[in-house]
């Protein structure tokens, strides 16, 4: 069975340790909040000038000047900080964010990843991303593995317009954990129930699959 | 004490000398934190062929957004434009320039435009569209592109209190691109919820000099939220 | 909150870690600001071949000049090194290697290292010695050179306050290349007056975030003054 | 008679405007905040980290957290701000201070300065001087118009190692108030009592003398 919203974000938080600061994008990165493990604490860091972002306010809390990289109205948690947006990235370009959690189109071989723009349709804007790609030493993408009717975003190559180069080295899809090294995925988990043979099968660039494959825990 | 005293009574007079085809940065993230009168101001202006600097376009009757229907933004330097129909539309017909800028580059220029640096090297964008036309170099092993600064006619910017040298502070995540955008404006426009007397903000506590700053004025905002988002009061 | 407590409880934990031949930026202007402590147990465990980056080198008994007779700096990047005898004899001699660098391009450098930026164009220094070696280019009829950013493997930082968090909080002229000290060591390492718990900072009024600090230690301090000017109380 | 330290202060004084943030370097252009004209402000920048320098403490203010760029512990005056070193440079560099005033040894047709270092006997470092000279418009540098032995310093080229190339139009001496354009020095004012000729006689670079030149007021 293909990971729920809910249990992809269950899978991010396992990697999360204690003391991480974290940028989390928007959707199912988002969800990952919900996952931290009991006894740890991670502080989230939100690229519009945040670190320490707490949970959504209740009525009473609402304040239109303090929101999220996704617009939304949030809190601040203990130990809180706020800074302008050149701060915000020097920390983000800087590397000092331990862990960058989002969202992506295709992700290809050799770490390149697209995730914000499809030409003639979706022309929004790259956001944080390309900075978020570019600054941190530890990504992890969410990502469906193939689209509805079967093609892959596991790719040779990527197809639409880039939002960063060779910086990609962890892909978790709602089929399988994939590593990228030496210009291949290499399968390192697969959802419960979903087999190898499947993934191999939507996995349109090189999959390298060493050993048994494990299934992941929850 | 005339010298310092940044303050105008009018909005009129705050954005006095504006001119059509001029370049005009603007602090505030989505609509938090934006200069949200002094846009107004330039809507009843009428002024044209703007340059607008700002991260993002407002929405279709609120913020920048509001400068879309007379067509008096010619150019927009922004990293998501996004939530605005309008902007779409006259982005698809080809008659508004859109020239996307990762968020942290475009701080980064607002900054560098303010601070004489004119240009830098970064990691973002390199292998992307946004590289195209830029020069690459290698440090270290890594790949850069550089990154020229952004300097604007105006820059209008949105802070909570100042005292009348034009000593800012920043509410919340309302300050984003509003310390930079004050530094990089030939003339820098502020308009925030409270002016005090110098002396009255602590030094140590000043998130923009007075310096930058070359009109202040007092406005009500009305604070629009683009995705009001609570949770229940258990 | 184990994870974010960043309070270390002896100078030798603060630094510990430190080797031979590392880069140590230090903050500081003149004996303004320095991290005299982590200085002092920098003597103590006399690490040598050390690279130091800082603005001032302290005087002969005092702040960085204390890592002089024991020649525990094999390097300097500096913009001011009078007041110091014990420097210049050494600087004199060739047993010290000096790189003096303009004040602003020092924090800038800094800064860069810190903010992932691995080079900036600055026409401080266009046609005079420190352009040697380093590229040159126009930018809009202007000189400029091209200087690139500093690391360094620890970071010593002075602040006035900060909460377990290592948020930070600096005071008056104390602040001055502390904070961008702090955002470019691998470890930054920082010595306060006070700490608090988490929460008691307004998180409006922090001049460093967290992130930016691995370790964080109470101290005193002497405050030397350098240049004690005073008028009469009239 | 040649200006005193207290005339060259009062001279440049006399370019000051209302509102103009101002950076005086260390010596006869500290002098210069003695001599604001009645009725006029201005802000004091000092690069250390500080915009609105006050007077030197009492004994009761003394403050060692509160110091210049000359390490003299001094007050702040009202409407003050601090800074860190990143952020005072990126004032000067980037051109938001209004006039600069600092020391030479030497200057030149033009524009060099020289002022931080003479090879194998001053060797103390530049601190901010090449980041003020390259980042303001409005530069006044005070210096004695020739040495001791009557060497000038007013130069067809710069012989100590520059401080800043091309970036001075304005210089006083104790002797004269010149302007440098189109590689030469433009006599503007003399001092009281001193001819046209004494300054022609101890200025080695070319000088142009055009009609009559006042001498300055005071």
């Amino acid at each position: 069975m293909a990971l729920s919203r809910e249990q992809l974000a269950q899978r991010v938080a396992q990697e999360l340790q204690d003391g991480y600061y974290v940028n989390l994008g928007i959707g199912i990165p988002t969800l990952v909040a919900n996952f931290v493990p009991e006894g740890m604490e991670v502080m989230l860091q939100s690229e519009n000038g945040l670190l320490g972002m707490g949970q959504f306010p209740t009525e009473a809390e609402l304040d239109a000047d303090l929101i999220n990289a996704g617009k939304q109205t949030v809190t601040m948690a203990k130990g809180a900080s706020i800074f302008d947006s050149a701060e915000s990235f020097a920390m983000i370009r800087g590397g000092h964010v331990d862990l960058t959690v989002l969202g992506a189109f295709e992700v290809d071989v050799n770490g390149n990843i697209a995730s914000y723009m499809i030409p003639g349709k979706l022309i929004k804007g790259m956001g944080g991303a390309m900075d978020l790609v570019a600054g941190a030493d530890n990504i992890i993408v969410t990502m469906t593995h193939a689209s509805k009717h079967g093609v892959s975003k596991l790719l040779s190559n990527c197809t639409l317009p880039l939002t960063g180069k060779g910086c990609i080295k962890k892909v978790l899809t709602d089929l399988a954990f994939i590593e990228i090294k030496n210009g291949k995925f290499y399968l390192l988990e697969r959802a419960p129930g979903v087999s190898v043979e499947e993934i191999i099968s939507l996995t349109e660039g090189e999959l390298v699959v060493e050993g048994d494959i494990p299934e992941m825990k929850f | 004490m005339a010298g310092f005293d940044k303050v105008v009574s009018s909005y009129e007079e705050a954005m006095a000398g504006l001119e059509d085809n001029m370049t005009v940065i603007a602090g505030g993230f989505g609509l938090c934190g934006i200069p949200e009168n002094l846009i107004s101001e330039i809507k009843r202006k009428g002024t044209k062929g703007l340059t607008v600097v700002s991260n993002n376009c407002g929405v279709d009757d609120f913020g920048l957004g509001i400068l879309l229907p007379d067509r008096q933004i010619k150019k927009i330097i922004a990293s998501y434009v996004g939530e605005n129909a309008e902007f779409e539309r006259q982005m698809m017909n080809g008659e508004l320039d859109v020239e996307l800028t990762p968020q942290g580059t475009l701080a980064e220029k607002m900054r560098a435009g303010g601070a004489g640096i004119p240009a830098f090297f970064t990691a973002t964008g390199y292998g992307t569209p946004v590289a195209e036309g830029k020069e690459e170099r290698e440090f270290d092993g890594r790949h850069y592109i550089l990154e020229e600064a952004i300097k604007g006619d105006f820059a209008i910017v949105k802070a909570w209190k100042a005292d009348r040298y034009g000593n800012l502070v920043f509410r919340k995540t309302a300050r984003n691109f509003n310390p930079m955008a004050a530094t990089a404006g030939k003339i820098t426009v502020v308009e925030v919820e409270e002016i005090v007397e110098p002396g009255e903000l602590d030094p140590d506590q000043i998130h923009t000099p007075g310096i930058y700053v070359n009109r202040l004025i007092l406005g009500t905002f009305e604070k629009r939220i683009e995705q009001r988002t609570v949770r229940s009061d258990s």
